[in-house]
């Protein structure tokens, strides 16, 4: 990855980021309800697997944890923003909310919120692609906590027993909630699970873009050249407590400095830095610029986009106008 | 005009449709090689292929939403699960995933899926395999079901359900797959909501569905011979009910029997007399009467499960003490 | 006599019961060092260890399967699924295993197994966050479903759920409990069966469980204002449901308005009527009427949401109406 | 295993296999109705694990493939052909049926008809022994398609982190119905699945009953020994089809030969003659002998019990007289 590359995903990750922090205080002040997972501290993740992949090409499906997936995907962060608030101009029209966020035109499938439901819907997905014929991929990204879940077992063999082009992203935040892996999970490396089922897989640092990028490179262009799925383990770790309603008393504050220290975005950031190509007043410059437009553009957008109406509450209960249900057209 | 078992008329519909359409699969346990436990995807394995007709590992939640994930891109899977038993470990997947998808993302996402299953109870094979789950499935909201009686249905029906852009839950019976019946020869397609008016009577409403409006016409031919003009609906989409075709038969004949081969508690029978109490209450003439199973798990041994699940005896005395007869 | 929270009566059951017989354990998804999401069990990881309060993976058939087949030798396990939402994946195990294992085995084994879960519409936690699923586990042989609307009920409904023999489903609600009520000090049982006449009334009979209770009794509080005076029936017990304590209200108020925050098809309204209709038909002055949530998943934005939920409002214009006063 | 041991073991075996042969008979006469699933040609797996565990005081659960494993855990024959025949006297009161044979006295905790169930029960079974302190350990027979159920992972990884008493035995018959273990499964060696769960696990051919022995008494002795549970795949094959209904018009007459000729039964008879403890005539002797009690005592019992009263049909639904119901003793 080339230092403009980096730069230019410095920026998105730091929008992602400000995006978060933006909707965390937005759940404080009440304008977005529900239940409220943020990625902050989980970044180089997903902005390293979609560099490698290809973002509104490729499939990309995900739990609750899905803003920044989203967007990453094409997603336009005012209309997630706007879902967030459950706006009528929001992605899913309001009706989502902060686990469901969609984006079908960009190939963002949707956060879903049952813990494992995505890895069949992602194996399906790539099934699809399949017979259809296209060489897209399916990226799958969930948690730790979700491969003890039944449907993990159950897709994965699926997948590679069919050589379906999907591939699973592990973000192995070390915990589900306030229960830590090694509590519930017998073998805590995610990346060695998965040798039962005959596919390959790797692990990299998560908080290591260009690590991230390289891992996901490999995998991306094993599954996209037709040789079946790939899972690839992320090491990393989520700041905030696992939704709003979480204190994250479980965790220690050494464990958290530790990760602290070793944010994704400084990371890059102090990189791009060290090779002359910014300077850290650049850097604050792009940070408030970043920030202001959050507030100017998306924050607004929500705030004065209209409510649904609910007149339109049965609306997308079931296809309008199907000329099947009443046997064809006639 | 050809008379088709039921199985060669869901085999039709599926050989139809999946020439009519590339997107058109069918997934499931042992449909392939073996051509399915009662024989719904003969000869399919070799006509298109594994890509198309797909064994599938025991994995009922897996690969049910492995369908419904294909289905979000537009491929029209149909889905058996092989007894509707197996059915309750893809719950999550039927219900989380295709019925809500739709709505959740504010109608960005559809999930064409059918979904076929025997349900009922068959010949002694006991508590785990005898479950009659339509009511299950009834309840929520972004789901259709439907439930064939007779092979036309079964042809219709599904073929319907596998154009439709809703999930389709198609409720078979084990009883069934042998009956035969009518088929008119050339293509068509039934409407996936309403009901069918099987018999016209004056004096009493039978409701039945799947194999309880067989027992209901034998009743009404029964009863027929003693006085009592029956009324027979065949409620085939359980999901919507038709609350208009209810309440039409019920204004008639001011009289109701609802007859199903599950037990009572919160199924078909509670739910048709909800609608009649709430469309047509003042018609009534009787109190609407419920022939359903006894509410006990399957038992094995075959007389205590005839006992358990009803007959069209019990459908005549039914009528005949609600006419003040028995 | 102590106010409690709904979810410290919990609390105080569980313990109780922990130390009294050794081999009630708690089971569940974050329940022991975190506490449980509702504090249902908080501290007693610390109280009674790992080995008695287990945090399990997320794995909700496997943790209640296996939770089930500890209970089969006389283990006595709480599991707590998060949400009820995510019982659908348990499903498999709580019908097929802890519901038919007696009959199956001719009464050689038993499931004395309590699974709790939180049912209900929340704040905004959208489609896959609110089902209402008691209608789901109400209609299978084998299983008890009680649904406390109190902290009283909640305290005395999971001890004797505790120490009895049958699987017992308990149906709890996110929005209650951090509602207070006064629960007796000392140590209480209450049945499994039957149902509470917690208001008496001449005119109707309001139907409730759960969350709907309340607004029954707001709905009665506001209608005697009117001149219509209110019976209020509590439900609590669901499988099976208390035909006598129904026929008798209705026999003597003669009107019935079930109100549930589930959507109609199906439910629990559907059963009560169809219980009235077969107990008390000709008692009835006028239709029965059922106040039930609009059929849809339930959307996320705060308006659309409150659109779909009854409330008390809803169930004094049903009966207004049903008096013709609307 | 001495020579006593195996001579006392193919009888149980042969009379395993006769008992089979004649619910086949029944089930063709149609005395026994629903779906029946034989054992023959399995038989060293269920009896050569059960010589290394302590049939009775053990807890053995298992899937529909069940009388075999019923008889070994001390079931009385005549009360499971009984249960074959729906009678009162049948070991599940003619309320089971040939999946659901259950023998609770002597711990035989029964028969299940959904694949993968009995997984997470066996798991629970084993933590109820840890929980009262007994020595005991709970054993789970299943099939090789089974392992393809979320069950199986779900209950594999609890079954390990928490250090459960459970010795799995998969009997890899290498079909699940009609479809060939390797068009359904990734890794058709199913031991190698357990990997990523930190069990230990072994494979044996299980044609062999002294190799099935000694790979099992080591699986028992670990498991009971309470370092936690264990795997142990045996490879097998099933003579007759999958249940009656079941032609078996996907395997091919070469491998039924190749497996036909290494007939556990016959394996043991060999090596028993062959060591001068047995003669053929003794051997027939004994063979004739069974069958005749089996027709004479099993046949003959359950020919003549009686069926259940249709007046108890809704016994044994519900615990009867349960004071808790009513919220206590008053
Ligand atoms: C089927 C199901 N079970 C339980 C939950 C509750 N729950 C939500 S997130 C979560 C933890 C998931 O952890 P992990 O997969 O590691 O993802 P992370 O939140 O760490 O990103 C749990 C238990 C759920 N939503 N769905
Ligand atoms: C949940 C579930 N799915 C499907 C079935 C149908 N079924 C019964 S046995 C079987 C094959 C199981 O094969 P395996 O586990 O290898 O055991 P075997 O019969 O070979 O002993 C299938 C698919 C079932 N009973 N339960
Ligand atoms: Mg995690
Ligand atoms: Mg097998």
């Amino acid at each position: 990855m080339n230092i403009a590359d980096k730069k230019r995903l410095l920026r998105e990750m730091l929008y992602a980021r400000r995006f978060e922090e933006r909707c965390y205080e937005a759940y404080v002040e009440r304008k977005i309800g529900g239940f409220l997972h943020l990625y902050p501290g989980q970044e180089a993740c997903c902005f390293g697997v979609m560099e490698a992949a290809r973002p509104g090409h490729d499939y990309v499906i995900t739990g609750y944890r899905d803003h920044v997936h989203a967007i990453k995907c094409g997603a336009d962060p005012k209309e997630v923003m706007a879902e967030l608030y459950g706006k009528e101009t929001g992605s899913s029209k309001g009706r989502g909310g902060s686990m469901h966020i969609f984006d079908v035109k960009h190939r963002f499938m949707g956060g879903y919120a049952l813990v494992g439901g995505p890895f069949p819907l992602a194996a399906g997905i790539a099934k699809g692609i399949k017979l259809k014929g296209g060489d897209e991929i399916a990226i799958c990204f969930l948690g730790d906590a979700a491969n003890n879940q039944g449907t993990f077992h159950e897709s994965l063999n699926m997948a590679a027993v069919w050589k379906l082009p999907v591939l699973y992203i592990c973000e192995n935040n070390l915990y589900g909630i306030g229960t830590r892996i090694d509590r519930s999970t017998a073998e805590t490396d995610q990346h060695k699970r998965v040798s039962g089922y005959d596919i390959p897989s790797a692990c990299a640092d998560g908080q290591d873009l260009d690590a991230v990028f390289k891992a996901a490179k490999k995998a991306v262009d094993h599954v996209r050249s037709g040789k079946g799925p790939y899972f690839l383990e992320l090491k990393t770790y989520r700041y905030r407590g696992h939704s709003m309603s979480d204190s994250n008393a479980y965790r220690s504050k050494d464990e958290e400095k530790e990760w602290g220290d070793r944010d994704p975005i400084n990371h890059v950031r102090d990189e791009i830095i060290n090779a002359g190509k910014l300077t850290m007043e650049e850097y604050k410059a792009m940070d408030k610029e970043i920030i202001d437009q959050i507030e100017n553009e998306v924050i607004k957008f929500a705030e004065e986009s209209p409510e649904p109406v609910v007149a339109d509450l049965e609306k997308y209960v079931l296809a309008e106008n199907d000329p099947w249900v009443q046997g064809g057209a006639k | 005009m050809a008379e088709l078992m039921y199985w060669e008329a869901i085999r039709r519909a599926h050989d139809e449709e999946m020439t009519n359409d590339p997107l058109v699969i069918a997934m499931g346990e042992d449909i392939g090689v073996a051509g399915g436990t009662y024989k719904a995807t003969q000869g399919l394995y070799d006509k298109y292929g594994p890509e198309r007709v797909i064994d599938t590992p025991i994995s009922e939640n897996g690969f049910t939403g492995l369908g419904i994930g294909a289905s979000f891109i537009g491929v029209r899977p149909v889905i058996e699960i092989m007894s509707v038993n197996f059915a309750w470990l893809a719950m999550d997947q039927i219900f989380n995933s295709a019925a809500k998808v739709r709505y959740m993302s504010g109608g960005q996402l559809e999930s064409p899926v059918v979904i076929r299953s025997p349900g009922g109870t068959a010949h002694q094979l006991g508590a785990q395999h005898s479950a009659r789950m339509e009511k299950v499935f009834m309840g929520i909201a972004g789901l259709r079901v439907v439930t064939p009686s007779t092979p036309k249905q079964a042809y219709g029906l599904l073929k319907s359900a596998i154009r439709c852009n809703d999930p389709v839950f198609i409720n078979e019976h084990e009883l069934m797959y042998n009956m035969k019946g009518e088929v008119p020869d050339e293509e068509f397609f039934l409407p996936l909501e309403g009901s069918e008016v099987v018999r016209q009577g004056k004096d009493v409403t039978l409701f039945g569905y799947n194999i309880s409006v067989h027992w209901c016409k034998q009743a009404a031919d029964v009863l027929a011979k003693q006085g009592i003009d029956c009324e027979v609906i065949d409620l085939y989409s359980l999901s919507p009910l038709d609350r208009e075709g209810i309440k039409t038969s019920v204004s008639k004949t001011h009289r109701a029997v609802i007859v199903e081969e599950a037990e009572a508690p919160v199924g078909v029978g509670s739910e048709v007399m909800a609608i009649i109490n709430e469309e047509c209450f003042f018609e009534l003439d009787a109190a609407p009467v419920r022939v359903s199973a006894v509410n006990v798990p399957i038992p094995y041994n075959h007389t205590l499960e005839k006992a358990v699940i009803p007959t069209a005896k019990d459908v005549v005395d039914a009528v005949l003490k609600m006419f003040g007869k028995a």
